[in-house]
């Protein structure tokens, strides 16, 4: 079994250093090919692994060498099979899998095949050493790595050139990919203190030590740690106020959008907080406050999601919004739900993203849809994979979300929160409406679009490959009781109230009406071909909420001009002028004094003379005024 | 009333006079053979005056430590000897540098080589005595052939300089000659020891205590003016540029060792008897001295002159250690004239043998920092030695300096004075501006090509 | 009585008449002179000293002084003349072509 | 072979001398032959040396001036042995990859005798030859900047000599009042670091000596605000220089903090933690904010390295094993980063004879291989796990943290103001289109740099993921060094402050 975990960590990791040998070379097929099957392999070790955990029920633990210790301090490289971590590396690896033999089909035109390749794969490795590490600072390097590939990824078409804000909200590639790093990093501090938190008071950064040690420790020290952790959390997955690199990652080309932004790398904030659910579970107002926030987000998010133009945009602030219902359920301490509904997530997201990678790619690259619409007839299976996807996502049952997000909103009413719960009905009935508001602009009414724009389906192998994704995002909810069993043997488990399950039918009405309600709304609206309403779109909340309530121009104002400001100001008025000018300022005042004392050897004889005959004078004041002194 | 005084020939010691008689005698035997045959070549008094200089060396350490000799007037301990010793190597340093004079001719003078060991000679006497009146014999001999030396540079600037040099002396002689005159009225003697021995007694006398005042300001002012201290130095700067490099490099180091040692026996006595202003005052001299002379240095633009000016300073940081009165304060001076000496002169001869014969660079200058401008290309190995000659003066190590420098701030430690210790540190900070000026501009600059000044 | 301390007193202006004489006269022979009278001055003092003590080192000092002196002219004197000849001049403010 | 330290010293010296007959064609290869010489001595250094032996090894004793206690006292421990190491990897490295042809043999001879000063200072365990080659190393480092820097350069070498000079000179009076104390309290001179460290002082005179060391230290490191000779003599520097003086020369006065003032004053360290750590955390995040607001790729360097000693320094107050070990292991990577950075914006100045970012954009396209170095090099230059600038800066943070939890959160936006500065360099040089026509024919690496720049690559990596071969023998030197700290402090506050590693709680 040992050998398996290797097998599924390096697996990608051998394959993205394969596709770097050719990283400057012009496209090779094989090269994907070779990838994609080297991530198969690790999803079949995962798969394997997921097995034996689930048969036998014990975790695998392999240590494989040392990495830091100094001081008191040891960390090694090991590696955690347990029921959560399995999950997720079976996760992270299928729709890796997929992902990888899409991009073949999706990268196909771009002269830097290879070299994406490389970096996905890196990606891939980076995320199952965060997922399979057994120590915090592990995770970190995959915390860490997996921003470096974002970084990558997103910046991937780095010859762009920045545009103005009005014409592209991200800027360019690399901006965006630029801002995702920092902001990562800000919330990379977080974890940091996180961990320098854990380590002084436990003396170890192994899961193991650190959980055992946990009820020796002080509620204070407690909730910084959580608190520190979280804010780690905030950043990865993107929550308020850290939300905003997240929309702008979708410069990167689609497959990343599924892969990274959408499937795995922003869940690593959810993954974090349930990896150390007994921190959390110790201290309740820092959960309640994670509950808080996700509701926020999720809503916040969502409200977004209903007036934007951007095809992968939608898609983006509805992850946003499903990582918000992640964090409730978690908040709420329901563990095994947010790590359902991530799982879940993951493969209806990611086809929905992957969907819309087709729709891009028919349309040349075109991401408004306004200017698209009756593409239906072109592309079928796109359709009805994004349609399958969407009412997942909307959470109409049978479908994967339906099972998952119920799960949470119940959770939210279960603990009491109605507030939460309240808004997190109402965002499922949003979250219906801007998924099928996209759904129908894009594929039903009229044709939009310019008329050299002449749409396709996307190959067949990519259609094919796109299916598990597809078939789970229909049938992964019948799963949920398996699941639970599963990963309950790690996570505590969390069961509704007898209060609540009186309820369900009721409760689950409530959300359904919500979100039949916005597709039926969306249906009204848009599935005629667009109307476009002037006074609702120079409304002032319309404009608000296009304008991503002007967070980003307020952050662009207020922290990166001011930053740029300071920073020049510093140099040149408080280095230059300040701290530099007083070092040369001591050596001008010598040598100006130098000048003046010159004076004094006039040359002339006489006044020579004089000063020795003033010195003699200096010698007894200078000598009287000792001896009196003395 | 006089009676007879039985002197016997044993009882003189003459040994001890030797090493001066040497010096004088050999100065008389090179004017007797210019008077035989006056076409003799200069090198062979180059060769002479070695020789001599070489038996003067060998008779002076053949002395006998802790002697008195002629009448007791000669004192010979170990500051003497060692002192005499730097004399006459130092002199042996110098005098073959007028083999390489071509053009400048005072060197052809037969005369300079007999003056120049009288001058010798009265440096010995200087101190080899603790007697004032053969100290000041001593003193005025040496100057005057000095000034006569200076003079015979025979440019118009020279005569300038052996006239301001002289005059300043004159009076300079004047004020040891009048604090001679003040100590003897107070003890009755001249001999130092026995003026220590009669002062400690009367110290507490009310109304004393002006004389002791009077007497120690006007010696200090005499040795500072040999010494060049601020603000007696400022003959230093004109005689150092009027005379030949050399001279002005050995201006620099010897006869500085004499007045050194003068100043030791003088104003030690003086601390040693618990007069502490006597103390406040040289480290207020020293002090201003080392750094003025240093700020001064900075702005220079001829080299001779910043060299003169970086003397001066490093007679400032000398003096300090004079005050501290320890042993390990006057190892130190010694220690560090040893090793500046030899930096020194190199620096000066440098010069000597970068002169040319017209002013190219500077209407006024020898030696403006723009003649040794890429100096490294035009040459090589005279640059480097120029280098290193002014890494040590700005006590990097290892070179020489650097040992004598960090001997005297340890004495300055040792007796407590740290922030005496700091001060000279900072003073070598700003020193090694100058000195690094220069290095700048032999290495890293590039010559000066058709400069069609004079 | 003429005591001691008279002839030091005398000594004393002497010596201050010459320190004046030195820094106040632009001549350089009249400065020469000057100095003479400051070193004559000393030999006052020491003579008196000498006669006070009744000890013979004073006067030796004296008579060394006064040798001393004299060779000083004879160098000063040289000085003057190569420095007349090629200035022309003896008064000091000519002389000021090194300075700084 | 005992005496190989000794060997590492004087051997580029002698090789130097003996340049001067070597003809200027093969001055180059002259020059990398005893480089690469002199490197497998250092590597041979390193598998003799005794990694389980936390204290001085290879010792020499030769007395110089016995009456003054001056010695020729050489030895090598953890903390010193990789610094030597990377000394001479870098002189390597740098004289594989220099570009620079005009007075080439001037600038090995310069270099091999600037390895000597640089190895010397290491390894001296006399204060007076720990001073005599800090004081030498400073000739070499100004005749490169002043001989082949930039337009600026004499003002920038007489700058640095100066600013450095003066600082050790107040150190130098330290030194010399050490000895003193010394001599009073047991009677015997001696300029002996080793003796010295036994020497308990009284709190008072501590401080004053800590100040003292502090100033020639501080300004070498360089500490803000004594910092501003570094720009300069960055800006001005030809690449070899640069490299040198990022690498090494500025380790001097981290290293000198560790050597000196730690186990000599424990008290006054711990006493002076909270002001070192103020100026620590201005070099931090002030330095990394001028950094930003530079237009020159080579001046970002040049602050950015200010900003990471800024890290060193804050480790090496730490006062526990953690934040020490991170802080030297800090100081190589610190020294193989900014090196590598160093010769990466030479590769790119050599070509285009510039280093304004407004006149790059674009280099990714056209040279691809450099823009994949820049990244790593940029990568461990903002602390990514897996790379060598993670190991030392983490483990500085971690350790400071114990100290003070606030200060090291400040301190920790050097890991987001770091990756500020560093990717708005990489964005505005190498991403976006190629608009200027002079880069879209530009070369990329040829051999001899992708030479001098993969070895370092390989070693970002290796001690990235592995840091235990250099990591350990640090480190217990390092536990041996606390433990001691503690055992000598006098008041409690110190001896609450060092923390001993549980491991070495009861001695060693």
């Amino acid at each position: 079994m040992e050998n398996l975990v290797y097998i599924a960590l390096f697996a990608p990791f051998v394959g993205s250093m394969f596709a770097a040998l050719f990283g400057m070379s012009p496209k090779q097929t094989f090269v994907g090919i070779i990838a994609s099957s080297l991530l198969f392999i690790s999803f079949a070790a995962s798969a394997v692994l997921a097995f034996h955990v689930y048969t036998t029920g014990t975790a695998i633990h392999v240590t494989m060498m040392e990495w830091i210790s100094a001081g008191d301090l040891m960390i090694p490289f090991g590696f955690l099979v347990d029921q959560v971590s399995v999950t997720m590396m079976t996760v992270v690896t299928l729709v890796s899998t997929v992902v990888h033999i899409y991009s073949i089909g999706y990268m196909d035109h771009d002269k830097s095949f290879n070299r994406f390749f490389s970096y996905l794969s890196a990606f891939v490795f980076s995320m199952m050493i965060l997922v399979m590490s057994d120590n915090f600072a592990g995770l970190f390097i995959g915390w860490e790595g997996v921003g470096v590939c974002s970084w990558l990824l997103i910046g991937f078409w780095y010859h762009k050139e920045d545009v103005a804000r009005e014409k592209n909200p991200s800027i360019s590639p690399s901006w965006a990919a630029n801002e995702a790093f920092i902001v990562n990093r800000i919330a990379g501090l977080g974890m940091l203190i996180g961990i320098f938190i854990i380590y002084w008071n436990v003396g170890s950064l192994q899961y193991d030590v650190v959980f055992a040690d946990l009820p020796n420790l002080s509620s204070s020290v407690l909730n910084a740690a959580a608190l520190a952790l979280f804010i780690g959390a905030m950043g990865k997955s993107a929550q308020f106020p850290l939300h905003t690199w997240l929309t702008d990652a979708m410069e990167g080309p689609t497959p990343v959008s599924a892969l990274i932004h959408a499937a795995t790398m922003v869940t690593a904030g959810v993954f974090l907080i349930i990896r150390a659910n007994p921190i959390f579970s110790m201290t309740p107002e820092v959960s309640f406050f994670i509950a808080a926030l996700g509701t926020f987000v999720a809503f916040f998010a969502a409200s977004m999601a209903l007036v934007n133009r951007d095809l992968k945009r939608i898609i983006a602030f509805s992850t946003l919004s499903q990582l918000g219902y992640m964090f409730a359920a978690a908040g709420l301490g329901a563990y095994w739900i947010a790590l359902f509904h991530l799982a879940a997530h993951a493969f209806f997201k990611a086809l929905l993203f992957l969907g819309a990678g087709n729709v891009m790619h028919a349309m040349d690259d075109e991401l408004d849809i306004f200017k698209m619409g009756g593409l239906k007839k072109a592309m079928n299976w796109t359709y009805i994979y994004m349609g399958v996807a969407s009412l997942a996502l909307a959470g109409i049952p049978i479908f994967a979300g339906f099972f998952s997000k119920d799960a949470i909103i119940e959770t939210a009413f279960n603990e009491g929160t109605y507030v939460l719960w309240a808004i997190l009905v109402l965002t499922a009935g949003m979250t219906a409406f801007y998924s099928f508001r996209q759904v129908f602009l894009t594929f039903h009414g009229a044709k939009r679009y310019k008329d050299e724009i002449h749409p396709h389906e996307m190959y067949k192998f990519v259609l094919i490959a796109m299916a598990p994704l597809a078939i789970l995002a229909v049938i992964a909810g019948f799963f949920m009781g398996g699941f639970q069993t599963f990963v309950t043997k790690l996570l505590p488990n969390y069961e509704m109230s007898h209060h609540t399950h009186e309820l369900i039918v009721v409760l689950t009405a409530v959300v359904l009406v919500f979100a039949v309600g916005g597709i039926w709304l969306a249906y009204k609206k848009y599935a005629n071909g667009l109307k476009r309403d002037e006074k609702l779109e120079n409304s002032f909340l319309y404009k608000l909420l296009a304008n991503q309530y002007y967070i980003p121009q307020f952050y662009e104002e207020f922290i990166t001009k001011p930053y740029a400001m300071i920073s020049e100001k510093m140099w040149k008025d408080i280095d230059m002028k300040i701290v530099d000018a007083t070092v040369d300022g001591i050596a001008k005042f010598l040598y100006k004094s130098g000048d003046k004392a010159r004076a004094m050897q006039t040359g002339n004889l006489s006044n020579y003379l004089n000063w020795m005959a003033v010195g003699g004078v200096l010698l007894l004041i200078v000598a009287a005024i000792s001896a009196m002194l003395a | 009333m006089l009676e007879p005084i039985n002197v016997s020939l044993e009882s003189l010691n003459l040994i001890t006079l030797a090493p001066m008689l040497i010096a004088i005698a050999g100065g008389l035997i090179i004017l007797i053979l210019d008077l035989i045959n006056g076409k003799l070549h200069k090198s062979l008094y180059v060769m002479l005056t070695i020789l001599i200089l070489m038996v003067d060396f060998g008779a002076t350490l053949g002395l006998n430590v802790n002697e008195r000799g002629f009448f007791d007037v000669m004192l010979i301990d170990g500051i003497s000897i060692i002192s005499q010793l730097m004399i006459i190597v130092g002199s042996m340093i110098f005098i073959p540098l007028a083999l390489t004079s071509k053009r400048f001719h005072e060197y052809s003078y037969p005369e300079f080589f007999a003056l120049f060991l009288f001058m010798v000679a009265g440096f010995q006497f200087m101190v080899a005595s603790d007697n004032l009146i053969l100290i000041f014999v001593g003193l005025e001999t040496a100057s005057l052939s000095l000034y006569t030396l200076i003079a015979l540079h025979n440019r118009s600037n020279s005569y300038e300089a052996a006239v301001k040099y002289f005059t300043m002396g004159a009076l300079a002689a004047a004020f040891f000659a009048m604090g001679s005159a003040v100590v003897y009225a107070l003890t009755g003697s001249v001999e130092l020891y026995k003026v220590a021995e009669v002062m400690a007694t009367r110290l507490n006398e009310p109304g004393l205590m002006i004389a002791i005042f009077g007497s120690s300001v006007l010696l200090l002012i005499a040795f500072s003016f040999k010494l060049s201290l601020f603000p007696f130095h400022t003959w230093a700067p004109d005689v150092y540029e009027g005379a030949s490099a050399p001279l002005a490099g050995y201006m620099s180091v010897v006869p500085k060792i004499a007045a050194f040692v003068v100043s030791i026996r003088i104003f030690g006595m003086y601390i040693d008897l618990g007069v502490e202003w006597v103390r406040i005052v040289i480290l207020v001299l020293a002090v201003l001295t080392m750094t003025l002379a240093n700020i001064m240095a900075l702005v220079q633009e001829d080299v001779k002159r910043m060299l003169a000016y970086s003397s001066i300073s490093h007679a400032g940081f000398i003096m300090a250690a004079l005050a501290l009165d320890t042993t390990e304060g006057t190892t130190s001076i010694f220690l560090y004239y040893a090793l500046f000496m030899f930096t020194n002169l190199g620096a000066f001869s440098m010069l000597w043998i970068s002169r040319h014969k017209n002013r190219r660079f500077d209407a006024r200058y020898d030696h403006p920092y723009e003649k040794f401008a890429g100096f490294i290309q035009i040459m090589p190995i005279g640059a480097v030695m120029m280098g290193l000659f002014m890494l040590s003066l700005a006590g990097v190590p290892p070179f020489s300096v650097f040992w004598g420098k960090i001997y005297v701030m340890q004495a300055a430690v040792n007796a407590g004075y740290i922030w005496l210790a700091i001060v000279m540190g900072l003073n070598s900070a700003i020193a090694a501006y100058y000195y690094l000026k220069l290095i700048v501009y032999m290495f890293l600059m590039d010559p000066i090509k058709d400069v069609d000044t004079i | 009585m003429i005591g001691l301390s008279h002839y030091l007193i005398v000594s004393a202006l002497i010596f201050s008449i010459g320190l004046i004489g030195v820094l106040r006269r632009r001549n350089l022979l009249m400065l020469f002179f000057a100095t003479e009278v400051m070193l004559n001055a000393v030999n006052i003092a020491f003579a008196a000293i000498s006669h006070y003590y009744n000890d013979l080192t004073g006067q030796m000092f004296a008579f060394f002084i006064i040798a001393i002196a004299a060779s000083e002219v004879a160098v000063g004197l040289g000085l003057l003349i190569v420095l007349y000849k090629k200035y022309g001049t003896l008064n000091l403010d000519d002389f000021a072509s090194m300075k700084g | 072979m005992d005496n190989i330290l000794s060997i590492l010293v004087f051997f580029p010296a002698i090789a130097g001398l003996l340049g001067f007959v070597v003809d200027k064609e093969s001055a180059r290869a002259y020059g990398i032959t005893v480089a690469a010489i002199e490197f497998l001595l250092s590597l041979w250094l390193w598998f003799s040396f005794d990694t389980a032996n936390a204290g001085m090894q290879f010792v020499e004793m030769i007395p110089l001036i016995p009456s003054f206690g001056i010695s020729y006292y050489i030895g090598v421990d953890g903390i010193s042995l990789f610094i030597i190491l990377m000394a001479t990897l870098m002189t390597l490295i740098g004289m594989v990859g220099m570009s620079t042809t005009k007075n080439i043999k001037n600038m090995i001879i310069t270099l091999l005798f600037l390895e000597m000063t640089m190895v010397g200072v290491f390894v001296a365990l006399d204060a007076i030859i720990f001073y005599l080659f800090w004081e030498l190393s400073l000739v070499p480092m100004l005749y490169i900047i002043g001989a082949w820097g930039g337009p600026l350069r004499i003002y920038a070498s007489v700058k640095f000599f100066l600013y450095t000079f003066t600082g050790s000179l107040i150190m130098l009076v330290g030194m010399l009042f050490m000895a003193y104390i010394y001599h009073n309290t047991t009677g015997i001179w001696s300029f002996a670091i080793t003796d010295w460290y036994a020497l308990v002082l009284p709190v008072n005179y501590q401080l004053w000596l800590f100040v003292a060391f502090f100033f020639g230290f501080a300004i070498k490191v360089p500490m803000f605000p004594f910092h501003t000779w570094l720009p300069y003599a960055h800006g001005q520097a030809p690449t070899i220089g640069s490299v040198i003086l990022a690498a090494v020369l500025l380790k001097m006065g981290t290293y000198g903090f560790v050597r000196f003032s730690l186990p000599m004053f424990p008290d006054a360290s711990v006493m002076m933690i909270t002001p070192i750590a103020v100026l620590a955390i201005i070099m931090i995040i002030y330095t990394a904010m001028v950094a930003y607001a530079q237009k020159d790729i080579k001046q970002v360097i040049a602050y950015s390295s200010v900003s990471h000693m800024g890290i060193i320094m804050l480790g090496i107050f730490a006062m526990n094993a953690e934040g020490i070990s991170g802080s030297i292991f800090q100081m190589l990577s610190h020294g193989i980063v900014s090196g590598a950075l160093f010769m990466l914006v030479g590769v790119i100045y050599d070509r285009r004879h510039t280093k304004l970012m407004s006149e790059f954009g674009g280099l990714a396209s056209v040279m691809p291989k450099y823009a994949v170095i820049f990244g790593i090099m940029l990568m461990a230059s903002v602390g990514l796990p897996l790379t060598i600038g993670f190991v030392g800066e983490f483990l500085v943070l971690l350790g400071f943290y114990q100290v003070s939890p606030i200060m090291t959160i400040l301190a920790g936006t050097s890991i987001i103001i770091g990756a500020i500065y560093m990717l708005a360099v990489y964005k505005k040089s190498f991403f976006g289109p190629v608009t200027n026509e002079a880069n879209k024919t530009l070369k990329d690496l040829d051999a001899k740099e992708t030479w001098s720049l993969v070895p370092l690559v390989l070693i970002v990596i290796w001690l990235g993921i592995y840091p235990k071969p250099v990591l350990e023998p640090i480190d217990n030197s390092v536990k041996a060094m606390l433990v001691f700290m503690d055992k000598k402090a006098i008041t409690q506050e110190a001896k609450d402050m060092i923390r001993v590693s549980k491991s070495t709680e009861g001695g060693i």
